[in-house]
């Protein structure tokens, strides 16, 4: 038989999980030091804050809540390669990407307080609301793409889905759709190992996940998605090929779910604390603390009081949420079209007045 | 002002609209060069461009849910899917997202998309193109549904569906594509939303149909007309939101009440008029609420459709039934 | 015989005809080690093993779909949607081929598979995992459609389902999962598909209602009792065909009739029930029927769901106004 | 970056389109000349079916018809290499298969008819119906390959889907089981280049449709095929990996879809006469009649006297379809349940005593 075509997939890191450079050349950016200290400051904004989320939600002030504990690398690598007029799409643990482009931490409680209101973001209006409908949303960013390129506007799509949202028939039409309109898409699959309960090996057969763009005729690239250097260099390439009208890229952050799923979960029935310890030993923000340290741009009194500006801005935001209140009951109806139908209208005066009775 | 079938009507008020809307783009599986399959894009892209009239890969998910995210970025697609029966991909993206994203965004995002889809059975065409599927989308929240009925309310309605800024799936009976022709003024003038028609005035009865089915309804209420019964014929047309005050109205005046429409009867569109009309105007009526509808099966391949359709005779026999009890 | 919640008795189900007939296998997402996000199946793949517990890959209509080829090769499928909003997906392949395989070909193929899912709001479950989507598969031809309101019910529902050689589609009311305790005997004993369960006798209405709104509508019966007013409370089960004799027969004794269900009212199951006795009984019916449903808008989130839902306050105000016309 | 996956597509024929060997070593069952003569009859049975089921939509005696013609030699080539106990998951025009299988002419023109007894095959009583809504039988195929799996019984399950089929997302869903599950299915995608109006360019950005297989980590590999003698080695060699529990394949089957989509298209509106008339010349039945005459196995009395049988066959067929008549209204209830509800049992007598009135 004869070969008709062949593919590779190739796999991206700067920074080990010792904190060491795996490659001489450093991306632009990462010869900075003022936006490294930048990205480190938001993961650890965003761990500080994802530890308060659990806290609240473990004494009954939050409904469920999706930690991203681990993902911080993956997520504000994301956001820090975006320009304000690209648009994102999340899944619903994406608040690393989210506070970078604006989002306020209220917001993020607010959604996972039950609360339509954290829909309503403070980042570019344009970006999308939370997809919990796994994978879904791959298909609004071909949409939004292809807004941009017939409007030939020099923005890109942004869209994150887990491992096990690779399994969902959207992801595939949109990657395929993507790859033959060549639009100004990035799919981001932030492979943390898990779904739920179910581990990568049950989900697909697949070495890589970034190899399921062979299947759209795309690029597909594999990142250590715990590096934040290499994730936001892969996401700029990825980007800038986007924007100047070279087509869509698949990539596949490594990394890991250190926490539950969510807080309704209880991961220690299908995996083991060695996986688990393991995973923290590699987590993003070691690596890249180390990083900063050896070349002298951190240490532990600056450490210090970063966690200790963090836990404050956190706090500030928490007690706003705190102070949110419940919407009036006619909300509920308020948005439902531009201009509500006679029955609508009906139903939401009866609503508002049991509202009033029974608050 | 020319004489028009139904789907030429379609076709002017889509071209209508790309001409004078740049936002609006139309997108299906081949609406471009092929013009679609039953011809309701023909020419569009041809004098639009491609990247107005685009083919899309064959994917009903896809293009239900590329179409909400080019919405909600401010283009105003117009999305075909082909046969009635292929719409159920686009479920899932339509209550979970075209339906809600405007209210759980509390106004900031939402969705001025149009998903047009071909309905009902009649022109024996093969499995899964024949379905009836209104009540679906009628019980999901945040969409409109509508069903045109005649050339001129289908380039009234499609213009208004285009135009509204959210959600509306526009389903379009194949019977009627080629039925007849109506004058229709091609001015891009849109007829309102979330309102039924009255398409003939009686006294007797009151007659609520939609879609192909106000054929056999019209020609019922001719024949019974000879034999001295007057039938008011409501055309719904706004599936969902319905327009009760007109139907109410009407009952009120007839006393009585027979719904006619091709799908499933049972939790069909039916049943919500039925029901509400018995609430709201119990003391009106004068005999009970009759449905001529699609039996609970599936549409059958062809050989048997019109058997499954109700016929003039079953619609009759129907009426008759509200008249007499 | 041991006191369970519904929830526990929906795996006693499961395992029994796991262990009683070797074609049963279950499957979904997480259902395995995990045993099921909300317990369903827990401890199912521990006794009964990998290859008749398993985990599918995240893909609903791949579960539906799967689950349809195991059925029509001799297999019977058990298996799970994980929360109520993501059922969608699985639309295409009941409706198109779950629901029409067997008349399609003529009986030569049939699909017996059950599709588990969760259903209706009230446990501060985050966004898409509090709907209510009965009346989607209660129009699907081919398709029966429980909704369990108790754990001895849910037991016996559930065995009659994985039995019957058709699709049934088994809707579980998550707020009633753990909410109470009932004796419930383990012996295998299926209850009757297509029939209602009158719960409680009463002379003054008939209140009909099905999954977790019979909660409240149990309680608003008990409190109007107090009050000297007799309720006649029907557990509809049965979705999906319903069982009209006997609802039409309380109706005939009551005269009176309030409906009480949790899904958005427009083009609800509630439509049709109100519709059919409408027309069937009008001349035994006393009053308007009454609906007491969810609004025509999506489930909020989880601040306001208790807003949307109807609580006890409502559906007492509901069966008043019934009481009273 | 480094390469951490790789992958190669390969492509078979053994016969080019002039008939003449592209390989030295043929496959066993191609050494064996009845074997390809009795192919090859199939094949051309197919195509006299075909010519005739078109006269007859042209003549107002059945509805839409979907043509085969051109893909014969996918067809048979499929039937060739199933056994009566593997299960077969159809799309809507692989005549050839069913025929091999057993399906009588009769049925398929009853279904093309619009009477549903034409699904009720005569073929082995396992095989799928058709399946019109696109690519949903893939999943039905995971499934009942599954059953195989879990029964342990040495049976596969193939499915077909045309090239159009490969953009939606149930298709890539079953892949992926398929490979995750290593299920016994084979999974043939008819690539005949169009979907209709939409050329496989504005389908997908893949140089093939094999490479597909690579998303769900699966072996694919593509045929050329026009060619009876690849298509039938290469479904073995996948049946066999299948039966014997070593996994799925993707097979994708290059060909061309010559006559319009189905009766109810005009395909000149969309593509352009030289390219049919070059598909012509690579058309399956020409290069498998020219090596058997070159081997001496065939020569043209023996063709007249074929196509003499075939159509005598087919009339037989066609008169037994005309005779069919229409069935008892009241058939469209018989089959809905096992056990049919009450409410449809009533609408089943309304339905009949209508029927009965007014035929
Ligand atoms: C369509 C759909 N099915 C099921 C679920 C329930 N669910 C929520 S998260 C999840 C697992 C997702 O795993 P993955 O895609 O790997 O993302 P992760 O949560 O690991 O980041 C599931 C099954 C859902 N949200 N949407
Ligand atoms: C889900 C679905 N969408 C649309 C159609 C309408 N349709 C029938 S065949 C076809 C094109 C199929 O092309 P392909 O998959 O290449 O198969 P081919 O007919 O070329 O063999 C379309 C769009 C359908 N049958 N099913
Ligand atoms: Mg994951
Ligand atoms: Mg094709």
């Amino acid at each position: 038989m004869k070969t008709v075509a062949s593919f590779k997939i190739q796999y991206s890191q700067y920074l080990d999980a010792e904190g060491k450079l795996t490659q001489k050349k450093l991306p632009g950016f990462a010869e900075n030091r003022d936006e490294l200290l930048k990205m480190y400051r938001m993961m650890s904004f965003v761990r500080v804050f994802d530890t308060k989320a659990i806290a609240l939600q473990r004494t009954g002030q939050l409904g469920t809540y999706a930690s991203c504990l681990g993902h911080e690398a993956t997520h504000v690598g994301i956001g820090a390669a975006m320009k304000p007029e690209d648009v994102f799409f999340p899944m619903y643990r994406e608040y690393g990407t989210q506070f970078w482009r604006g989002v306020k931490p209220r917001e993020v409680l607010l959604f996972w307080g039950g609360d339509e209101r954290g829909n309503n973001f403070s980042g570019p209006q344009h970006d999308f609301a939370w997809a919990v409908p796994i994978a879904t949303q791959c298909h609004h960013a071909a949409g939004a793409a292809m807004a941009f390129k017939l409007r030939k506007e020099k923005r890109a799509a942004v869209s994150v889905i887990g491992d096990g949202g690779t399994s969902q028939g959207d992801f595939y039409e949109s990657l395929n759709v993507a790859g033959a309109w060549r639009l100004p898409a990035v799919f981001v699959v932030s492979n943390n190992q898990w779904a739920i309960s179910v581990p990568l090996s049950a989900q697909t057969a697949c070495e890589t996940l970034a190899q399921k763009a062979i299947a759209a005729g795309i690029e597909g690239i594999q990142v250590d998605g715990n590096d934040i250097i290499a994730v936001r260099d892969i996401m700029e390439y990825s980007l800038d090929k986007a924007r100047s009208g070279k087509g869509p890229t698949l990539v596949e952050a490594l990394t890991y779910r250190i926490s539950d799923h969510t807080t309704a979960d209880d991961a220690s029935r299908y995996r083991s604390k060695e996986e688990v310890e393991e995973a923290k030993r590699k987590e993003p923000l070691i690596r890249i603390r180390k990083y900063l340290t050896d070349i002298g741009a951190w240490d532990q009194k600056k450490e210090d009081k970063l966690l200790a500006e963090c836990t404050q801005q956190v706090d500030a935001e928490v007690e706003l949420y705190r102070g949110s209140g419940k919407p009036p009951v006619e909300t509920m109806f308020d948005h439902m079209f531009a201009n509500l139908p006679e029955g609508l209208i009906a139903q939401r005066k009866a609503a508002a007045e049991e509202g009033r009775q029974h608050g | 002002m020319a004489k028009v079938t139904m789907v030429e009507a379609i076709t002017l008020a889509m071209a209508y609209e790309l001409e004078h809307d740049p936002s609006v783009v139309v997108l299906g599986e081949d609406v471009g060069v092929n013009g679609g399959v039953f011809r309701a894009t023909a020419g569009l892209q041809q004098r639009f461009g491609k990247e107005r009239v685009m083919d899309t890969p064959l994917a009903e998910a896809l293009i239900a849910g590329m179409s909400i995210g080019m919405a909600a970025q401010g283009m105003k697609p117009v999305a075909e899917i082909q046969f009635s029966g292929f719409i159920y991909p686009t479920v899932d993206q339509m209550i979970n997202h075209a339906g809600r994203l405007r209210t759980r965004t509390r106004g900031r995002l939402h969705v001025p998309m149009v998903l047009r889809a071909p309905s009902g059975g009649g022109i024996h065409a093969p499995e899964h193109h024949s379905e009836s599927n209104e009540a679906l989308f009628a019980h999901m929240p945040g969409i409109r549904t509508l069903m045109p009925s005649s050339p001129a309310r289908a380039y009234g309605l499609l213009l208004a569906a285009i135009r509204d800024p959210d959600p509306v799936v526009f389903l379009e009976p194949t019977r009627l594509y080629r039925l007849n022709k109506q004058e229709v003024e091609d001015n891009g003038e849109a007829l309102p939303l979330d309102t039924c028609f009255v398409l003939r005035e009686g006294e007797d009865v009151t007659l609520v149909s939609w879609g192909a089915m106000l054929h056999e309804t019209l020609q019922a209420a001719a024949k019974l007309a000879e034999e001295g019964a007057s039938c008011e014929v409501i055309d719904l047309a706004s599936v969902s939101p319905i327009d009760f005050e007109t139907i109410l109205e009407s009952v009120e005046k007839t006393g009585r009440l027979a719904i006619i429409h091709e799908a499933p009867k049972n939790c069909g569109v039916g049943a919500e008029i039925a029901a509400t009309v018995a609430e709201k105007a119990i003391y009106s009526l004068k005999a009970p609420i009759e449905r001529v509808t699609g039996y609970d099966i599936p549409m059958p391949l062809f050989k048997l459709e019109h058997d499954y359709i109700p016929g003039m005779e079953r619609v009759i026999q129907g009426i008759r039934k509200v008249l007499e009890a």
